[in-house]
């Protein structure tokens, strides 16, 4: 049955809907006009659902009867919900938006949860069948919302926990929690005596811990090894060293597979400290690598040596603009060892001047590969 | 991502055969509809899950910015939650079979353990995905950070999704509001949470054990 | 036949029910309340009777086919002569990219789901599928995915990237407007309605066949749409991974295919293709099952060698599993690689030449009705032949190095598609009309049409592989005199022909339309056994009641129904007729079971559909409207979950029904 | 809910007892700790193989067993094995191309 | 049931499949010259593919006929004359067997001719000579490394045209700045995708000197279909007149001539992109373009011998009026080499579409240079924009390219 007040909602959202696409081919389809003419299609069409479901909240149409009949339901805690969802978007306006958004979820949830609650009270004289009604209509929120709600409370202050413990006892703890869930309920599946109030107050005692460790974690912030590393970058592309020695963080463990077989242009080899190069396409030995200018272009090195090796790829020179000193340009692989491969991707933008030819070179092997950027 | 998963819960409970048929007359299988519907949509995620491993497998050495994977990967730390979640897969074996038996209340216990413990699984993923992003691997760093969030949120998705199957399940059974065959529901459900561990055994020995 | 009109009875009643209930259940419960319409448009939009989806589908397919016709009109004006000027440069690249997409996303494959929907399960003696809520959860998601695909006209300017959307061209720089994430996002919906669709059709074959129908009696179209069913589970979600790399680097900076940081484009190829070759047999397969039909029904003789085109028909589908990389003959895979995709390729036409020779084997010795259903199966035949012996010359690797990308291609594809599979369903029109809508479609306009159709079928399309041997590839806006050649047959004059033949072929199916509406206002009802048919779905009314069969048929032979009315005559082994098919199905209607229980309708599937379009529009226009979609589609699948299939009681006004002891009314 | 191949006459329709499902979750634990100890413990050529197999092992045992393959229909293991089999083929085939195996 | 009437359609039909494939293969074969036929081939590798399609292509067609002809007699013979309904028989085994096996041996033995065609058409080992060849959107740039028996000493860099000489076995490294082209002349070979990241091989070889056209065949973006190529192969002597050309140093125009103004509109406008090898700015240096500022792909034509070349803008556009074109085009094997190597001087010089181009480049050829789009691209365009040029500094600009031989 459509009822007369979402009736109204509906013809609302379809002339908005037309408007917006009136809006959008004739006058601009990106600006915010549109978005809003949208949003209000959207909002008619979810309040004219709410009126639909709640018969425009009017319960007593037909018989008067049901009004005297009416047996109210048990005192419903939504209102209580509902308080906190608005002093939740107040502290979240003022303090983070986290919470802000948090309250918005919760308003929403208790307003929802409220208003169905209600209706359904005054859906019939039959308590039985008014939660029926209730059931029919909000249940298939209230299943699906009440555990996400439960899978991201646990995950999230259990994730806190572990950020903000040495890296070491996160493992631990980990194992440590997942036991204790693990016995638990094996020890309540074998031992019935367990049930009832036992249950009960494990559980609770679990969500205190949880909860109160959570927040303790998330408050004490992360570990200071993680706040360090986000600081630091050490893994930036600036960060690199590309001398024959190891670098801290650079090379740190640095042999990797490389599955890039079928895209390179060439592959430089290290034998017996000497370095040579074959390219896709030529039958012998190359001492020149040709690639075109600003193209992407990948170099397998690959080190047939027992000592570490890294190729280097010098490109000149270039002036730091904010500085103006001159610095040589160039970038490196990390150190690879025996029979191992790495993989660089270069586009080079600018063909070398006579001056400052490029190369690839291996520290600590001999000869080098020139590099012609025509 | 979420509706791809989202009719895993469909195959579980729409079960109109036994009316669609007619009374008295079984499926020409035997079999149940739903559990057949179930393993074919398990077939399918194989090649689901294989191309995104796949994609992981080419890329995960090409890393022109950012870290490389054995640099960061937190092998004790992935071993647990590989442990945990394997352990999962026994807590809902044992939850089927409690739901064979039609003892509701262990039913409910086993899923619920089984939901926890899956939550904890997706806690140490939020951990490994925040730790990662600290130590300088974004989504758009590299290409191995693009597969590697890509493969492991596609697979935390999965288990998110079931873990709240899992939870309005325990919800559902309480209330008694179960419209089919219970056992069978139990079933179904534990074979999408088995196949989710079974992806992670492939991911945890192809992604993480093996370049390092 | 019409006796039963459609009422809805409960199958349990809840002690909920409660005398002192004052106010009715539509009162009481609002929105709340599930539909249980029988009529009305209501009784459409939320149905799950097969039959109802088939028929939307197919409707629906069919605007789309027009669309896409339009699409391909204009592209042949476009190529008419030389510079053209009817379309800009980056229109004629957004039009042959949507005119691929809709041909197969949105027309041929939905047109496939139609007669599936429909005809499957009255071809295996079913009362529905096995899941008729997702069945009906496959059409809304694809009305969805089809919608959101063709918005893209309108919002900024469609795909332009050619249907197969070849990365890098595809990414974030050298396709800047929103069509390419449109394309995405309607083809990863439509390809979830697939998967849904496909598992559903696959679980019904399998455990919904009548008492006695063993696998090898199935029908062959049935066997089909069962291979077809086993591609799409297979293949979708190989492209799904594909779509949401390329979603994830276009919309939110993965790198997937930035090839600056090492990233191999031929990645997206082979994903695509894995999907794409057996997306070929998905296309083509159902036109194949729909003529195994026709052909020995109007040849009035079983299908030739019944398991060797089935088992060919099984063999094509795994083996389109190890040829996709024959599309990929020119990237650069390496010898090896091309070598052995080139001998799979080859191996695949030997089943498919094992078809048309049963089909042809069908026919000898027959007594053949040249109907216009079977005109258009015997133009498959044909056509398709053609359109296989060019894709042989594909196979042979370095041929096709000269050939693909060509018009050449184009000529292939189309006479392999618009031969193999739209001839296929226009013959399957043309059988099944007076099955669906109890009226036979005009034989003289049938005529027509199939003329029409194969003239300009093979005016538009014939000239195109010369002008790919010529050398005009394909894809390109304009054509000029420069590289035209000389003589009056060059370019120019080929180009011509095949434009004027395109309007000609809209001329044929624009006949068909005429047909549909002429025989809609014609009063007079067809025969129920119009063409004397050999399968199941004959073996009830036309158009069928809502739960199919009066009395669940019991199967002994492969067309049962043929055999209900044939036997052989020992003297000369040539069959005589021992029963009418008339008589037959009244006899059904007579024995006709006690208490069937159908599934009610639902509001769930169509407002799952709407959430999944939200989400999905969500990736283009920003997260808030994600959380929107993902809430209703978490809220619609779990109000799906906790609703019986089959409604209570408090369901309806009057839980009483008007008095039909025997619960015999088509739903109670 | 009927199966045709009923084998076990356990308290269960199919699959094993409790009992039994502890002692295939703690095989595969202790497999578990062999791969994690391939981290700690060079094991030389063998790395890769063995973990491969270990990987193969766990995948068959939980499918066979957590998840019934071994005791239900055989359609089952038909519809998901051929879909296993075909991921392995086609993306081993693919990765085959972009010479990912060749060292 | 018009019976009479299907016959005689059916008949037709007949006539109709026979003249359609004795059509194609006759049309196709030899029909009209075009200059991108697949059938005509002009060197060794694309003589190795055409071996392959006269294996298949009249097998295809015998099958063909065959088939269909024997099915045509079926509609023929079977219509319904009013014989009895026929016995219900499923077929015999033997037969299927028989139409098994028969297509089988077919395609092994054209599968045989084609593993070995394949494997042919991949050597690389005897190659002779080298070249680079990077697809962008919409043009192609060929760069000839050093290679000392070819008489190169110096890299050299060219587009649109590729030269080669005859009788050599030449190896493109195919690969693309953006996104996928695909190299195809298909006079010389089948056609090889360029794909970005990649190296993808193609041996070109040509028998006689002579003009192949050729055109990207992968589809490309917005003008896709104006990209084109064409490769000129020419004889030994010519080809070493052409290198030695291209190796010459820049000579700047004369003082005070037009030229010499345009040389200063290309230092203020073009050189942003385009190089010019050896022209220097007004100071002395070198004036080094970086296109990579400005262009999304990073490169643009290098255009330091452009009128050596007789077509420009992705070889879409001739830079030879008409009659100086066809001159050029349909000149003898013999004769050809010393015709492009004349190159274009002013009296040829097609001066309108070269002016049109320098005047507004994206209307002549729809190109991704509109201001309204650069935000995907991080503010670069994709081809040339319009760079709002005088017509006095078109006249200049024209005067400068002409000296740009």
């Amino acid at each position: 049955m459509i009822t007369p007040g979402s009736k109204y909602f509906f013809g609302l959202t379809g002339l908005s809907l037309i408007a917006a696409i009136l809006y959008m081919v004739l006058v601009n389809p990106n600006d915010l006009g549109a978005v809003a003419l949208f949003g209000l299609a959207t909002s008619g069409a979810l309040i004219g659902v709410m009126a639909l479901f709640t018969r425009d909240g009017d319960v007593y149409t037909d018989e008067e009867a049901v009004a005297a009949n009416a047996v109210a339901g048990p005192p419903s805690f939504w209102p209580i919900v509902f308080a906190l969802g608005a002093a939740l978007v107040l502290t979240g306006l003022a303090t983070v938006s986290v919470v802000f958004i948090l309250g918005i979820a919760v308003l929403i949830g208790g307003g929802v949860e409220w208003t169905i609650h209600n209706w359904a009270d005054g859906a019939s004289s039959d308590r039985e069948f008014n939660e029926f009604a209730r059931a029919r209509a909000i249940s298939a929120i209230e299943y699906p919302g009440l555990a996400a709600v439960g899978l991201g409370v646990i995950a999230f202050f259990f994730s806190r926990v572990v950020l903000a413990v040495s890296k070491e006892s996160g493992p631990i703890i980990f194992i440590a929690v997942a036991a204790v869930i693990f016995t638990i309920g094996v020890l309540i599946a074998s031992k019935p005596f367990m049930k009832g109030a036992v249950t009960v107050v494990v559980a609770v005692f679990a969500v205190v811990a949880l909860a109160g460790a959570g927040t303790f974690a998330a408050l004490s912030g992360e570990r200071h090894e993680l706040a360090a590393a986000a600081e630091e970058d050490h893994y930036d592309a600036s960060h690199r060293e590309c001398g024959g020695e190891e670098s801290k963080h650079y090379d740190h463990l640095a042999n990797n597979t490389v599955s890039l077989r079928s895209a390179v242009t060439a592959t430089i080899f290290v034998k017996d400290g000497k370095v040579y190069a074959e390219a896709i396409g030529m039958t012998k030995k190359v001492d020149t690598i040709t690639i075109p200018r600003s193209n992407a272009t990948s170099v397998m090195f690959r080190n047939l040596d027992e000592e570490q090796h890294r190729l280097v790829v010098n490109l000149g020179s270039a002036k730091v603009a904010e500085t103006g000193v001159v610095e040589k340009v160039g970038t490196c692989s990390q150190l690879t060892g025996k029979n191992q491969e790495q993989v660089m991707t270069l586009r080079i933008p600018k063909p070398a001047l006579a001056g400052e030819p490029y190369s690839f070179t291996v520290p600590g092997a001999t000869g080098e590969i020139k590099l012609v950027v025509p | 991502m979420a509706d791809i998963a989202t009719h895993d819960i469909d195959h579980a409970t729409d079960n109109a055969t036994d009316h669609a048929t007619g009374h008295g007359h079984h499926s020409s299988t035997g079999l149940s509809n739903n559990k057949l519907a179930m393993w074919l949509f398990l077939g399918s995620e194989c090649l689901l899950f294989g191309g995104l491993i796949s994609t992981y497998m080419l890329y995960r050495g090409r890393v022109q910015n950012g870290p490389h994977p054995s640099q960061i990967y937190d092998i004790p730390f992935t071993s647990v939650s590989s442990f945990v979640l394997l352990m999962s897969s026994l807590t809902m074996v044992l939850a089927v079979s409690s739901a064979q038996r039609k003892d509701d209340t262990k039913t409910n216990l086993w899923l619920l353990i089984t939901a926890l413990l899956g939550a904890t699984f997706i806690g140490g993923q939020v951990y490994e995905f925040t730790a990662f992003y600290r130590e300088g691997l974004g989504f758009t760093t590299s290409l191995f950070g693009s597969s590697f969030y890509s493969l492991t949120g596609f697979h935390g998705v999965h288990v998110s999704i079931g873990v709240i199957m899992l939870l309005s399940l325990m919800g559902i059974i309480k209330k008694g509001k179960i419209t089919g065959d219970k056992a069978e529901v139990v079933e179904l459900i534990g074979l999408y949470w088995h196949f989710v561990d079974i992806v992670w055994i492939i991911i945890f020995t192809l992604v993480y054990l093996i370049p390092s | 036949m019409s006796t039963n009109e459609l009422t809805l009875t409960p199958s349990q009643s809840p002690s909920l029910v409660n005398n002192k209930l004052s106010l009715s259940p539509s009162q009481a419960l609002g929105a709340v309340r599930r539909p249980v319409n029988t009529n009305g448009w209501r009784a459409w939009l939320f149905t799950v009777d097969h039959k109802k989806i088939g028929i939307m589908y197919g409707v629906v397919a069919f605007t789309f086919f027009i669309v896409g016709g339009v699409e391909a009109l204009l592209i042949r004006l476009q190529l008419a002569l030389p510079d053209g000027r009817i379309l800009s440069a980056d229109k004629y690249n957004q039009m042959f990219t949507m005119h691929g997409t809709t041909m197969i996303f949105l027309f041929a494959m939905p047109t496939a789901a139609a007669f599936a929907n429909y005809f499957l399960p009255l071809q295996i003696g079913a009362r529905d599928v096995a899941f008729p809520r997702l069945n009906a959860l496959s059409f809304w998601l694809f009305i969805a995915g089809g919608l959101i695909l063709n918005a893209s006209w309108f919002l900024g300017g469609a795909a332009d990237g050619g249907w197969f959307m070849y990365a890098p061209n595809s990414g974030p720089v050298f396709s800047p407007s929103n069509g390419v994430d449109f394309w995405i996002l309607g083809l990863q919906i439509a390809g979830i309605a697939s998967l849904i669709g496909s598992i559903n059709l696959i679980v019904t074959v399998l455990n919904m066949r009548a008492p006695g129908m063993t696998l090898m009696k199935m029908p062959v179209f049935t066997w089909m749409i069962l291979v077809v069913q086993f591609l799409l589970v297979f293949s979708l979600p190989v492209i799904t991974v594909a779509l949401v790399l390329l979603m994830f680097q276009r919309s939110y900076g993965a790198t997937f295919f930035d090839v600056s940081q090492g990233a191999d484009p031929l990645l997206w190829q082979h994903l695509f293709w894995i999907f794409g070759h057996p997306e070929v047999y998905v296309l083509i397969l159902p036109g194949f099952g729909i003529i195994s039909e026709v052909l020995p029904t109007f040849s009035r003789k079983p299908l030739f060698g019944y398991p060797f085109v089935v088992f060919s028909g099984a063999s094509i589908g795994l083996v389109g599993f190890g040829v996709w990389a024959h599309h990929m003959f020119a990237s650069g895979l390496g010898p090896v690689s091309v070598a052995v995709f080139s001998m799979a390729t080859m191996a695949i036409a030997i089943p498919t030449g094992v078809k048309i020779f049963n089909w042809i084997l069908t026919m000898w010795g027959g007594k053949i009705w040249y109907s216009a259903a079977m005109k258009f199966a015997i133009g498959l035949v044909v056509l398709f032949t053609i359109g296989g012996l060019s894709g042989v010359t594909h196979a042979v690797a370095p041929s096709d190095t000269q050939q693909t990308d060509t018009y050449y291609i184009v000529a292939h594809f189309h006479y392999v598609l618009f031969g193999g599979m739209v001839f296929g369903l226009f013959s399957g029109f043309y059988y099944w009309w007076p099955k669906v809508f109890g009226k036979l479609l005009n034989e003289k306009l049938g005529s027509w049409n199939f003329w029409l159709m194969v003239i300009g079928m093979n005016l538009t399309f014939g000239p195109m592989h010369i002008l790919g041997l010529q050398g005009q590839p394909r894809r390109m806006y304009i054509w000029t005199e420069a590289r035209a050649g000389e003589g009056f047959f060059n370019f120019g004059f080929w180009n011509l022909v095949s434009s004027i033949g395109s309007f000609v072929l809209a001329v044929g199916v624009l006949f068909f339309i005429i047909n549909v509406i002429k025989t809609s206002r014609n009063p007079e009802r067809a025969p129920l056994d119009p063409w004397d048919a050999r399968t199941l779905e004959w073996l009830t009314t036309s158009p069928p009641k809502v739960h199919n069969f009066d009395r669940v048929p019991v199967v002994h032979h492969l067309d049962e129904f043929f055999h209900r009315k044939y036997e052989e005559d020992e003297a000369n082994h040539s069959m005589k007729s021992i029963a009418i098919g008339e008589d037959l199905i009244r006899a059904e209607e007579d024995a006709a079971d006690a208490d069937i229980h159908l599934p009610g309708p639902s509001y769930w599937p169509l407002l799952l559909a709407i959430g999944v379009a939200v989400l999905g529009l969500g990736v283009v226009y920003g997260t808030p409207i994600m959380v929107v979609g993902a809430l209703v589609v978490l809220f619609a699948s779990f109000g799906w979950v906790l609703e019986p299939s089959v409604p209570e009681a408090i369901d309806f006004d009057s839980p009483s029904h008007d008095g039909h002891t025997k619960e015999i009314a088509p739903l109670g | 809910m009927t199966t045709v191949t009923e084998t076990h006459e356990d308290a269960h329709e199919h699959g094993m007892s409790d009992a039994g499902y502890v002692k295939i979750a703690i095989i595969l634990a202790l497999i578990t700790g062999l791969e994690v100890s391939t981290y700690y413990v060079d094991f030389g050529p063998l790395f890769m193989p063995s973990l491969i197999i270990m990987m193969v092992v766990k995948f068959v045992m939980v499918v066979s067993y957590f998840m019934h393959l071994k005791f239900d229909s055989k359609i089952f293991s038909f519809l998901f094995y051929v879909g296993l089999g075909l991921a392995l083929f086609v993306y081993i085939t693919a990765l085959a191309t972009f010479k990912f195996f060749i060292a | 049931m018009d019976s009479v009437n299907n016959v005689k359609s059916s008949s037709h039909r007949i006539r109709n499949s026979i003249a359609t494939i004795i059509g194609f293969v006759v049309l196709a074969g030899c029909a009209t010259n075009a200059p991108q036929d697949t059938w005509q081939p002009k060197g060794d590798n694309a003589q190795i593919i055409n071996n392959l399609q006269w294996i298949v292509f009249p097998m295809a067609g015998v099958v063909g006929v065959l088939v269909l002809g024997f099915y045509a007699y079926t509609i023929y013979k079977y219509n319904d004359r009013g014989q009895p309904i026929p016995s219900q028989s499923h077929g015999k085994p033997i037969v299927e067997i028989i139409l098994t096996i028969i297509p089988a041996l077919i395609l092994t033995v054209v599968g045989v001719f084609t593993f070995r065609g394949i494997f042919e058409l991949a050597n690389t080992e005897d190659t002779e000579m080298v070249i680079n060849v990077t697809g962008q959107q919409w043009w192609w740039e060929y760069d000839y490394p050093a290679q000392d028996e070819q008489g190169i000493t110096q890299p050299i860099i060219s587009s649109g045209q590729l030269v080669i000489p005859v009788g050599t076995k030449v190896l493109l490294r195919e690969t693309s700045r953006d996104v996928i082209h695909s190299y195809w002349i298909p006079a010389l070979n089948g056609k090889k995708d360029a794909v970005p990241g990649r190296i993808n091989l193609l041996r070109l070889q040509a028998d006689k000197p002579g003009i192949f056209a050729g055109q990207c065949t992968e589809f490309c973006g917005l003008s896709h279909a104006n990209m084109r190529m064409e490769a000129i192969a020419l004889s030994q002597e010519d080809f070493a007149k052409w290198v030695a050309n291209q190796q010459k140093a820049y000579t700047a125009p004369a003082t005070g001539s037009l030229a010499k103004e345009g040389e200063s509109v290309f230092l203020n406008q073009c050189i942003r992109c385009h190089q010019v090898n050896g022209l220097k700015k007004a100071d002395g240096t070198p004036a080094l373009a970086a296109p990579d500022e400005n262009v999304y792909s990073g490169a643009a034509p290098n255009l330091s011998h452009l009128m050596s070349r007789i077509t420009f803008a992705g070889a879409k556009f001739d830079l030879l009026n008409k009659s100086c074109r066809s001159d050029v085009w349909d000149a003898s094997s013999e004769t050809i080499g010393g015709k492009y190597l004349a190159g274009v001087s002013e009296s040829c010089l097609n001066a309108t579409h070269l002016r049109a181009w320098l005047r507004n480049a994206p209307a002549m050829k729809p190109m991704y240079a509109d201001p309204a789009k650069l935000a995907s691209s991080g503010g670069k365009y994709r081809g040339m924009p319009n760079l709002g040029l005088t017509e006095t500094d078109i006249d200049k600009l024209v005067a400068y390219l002409l000296t740009l031989k």
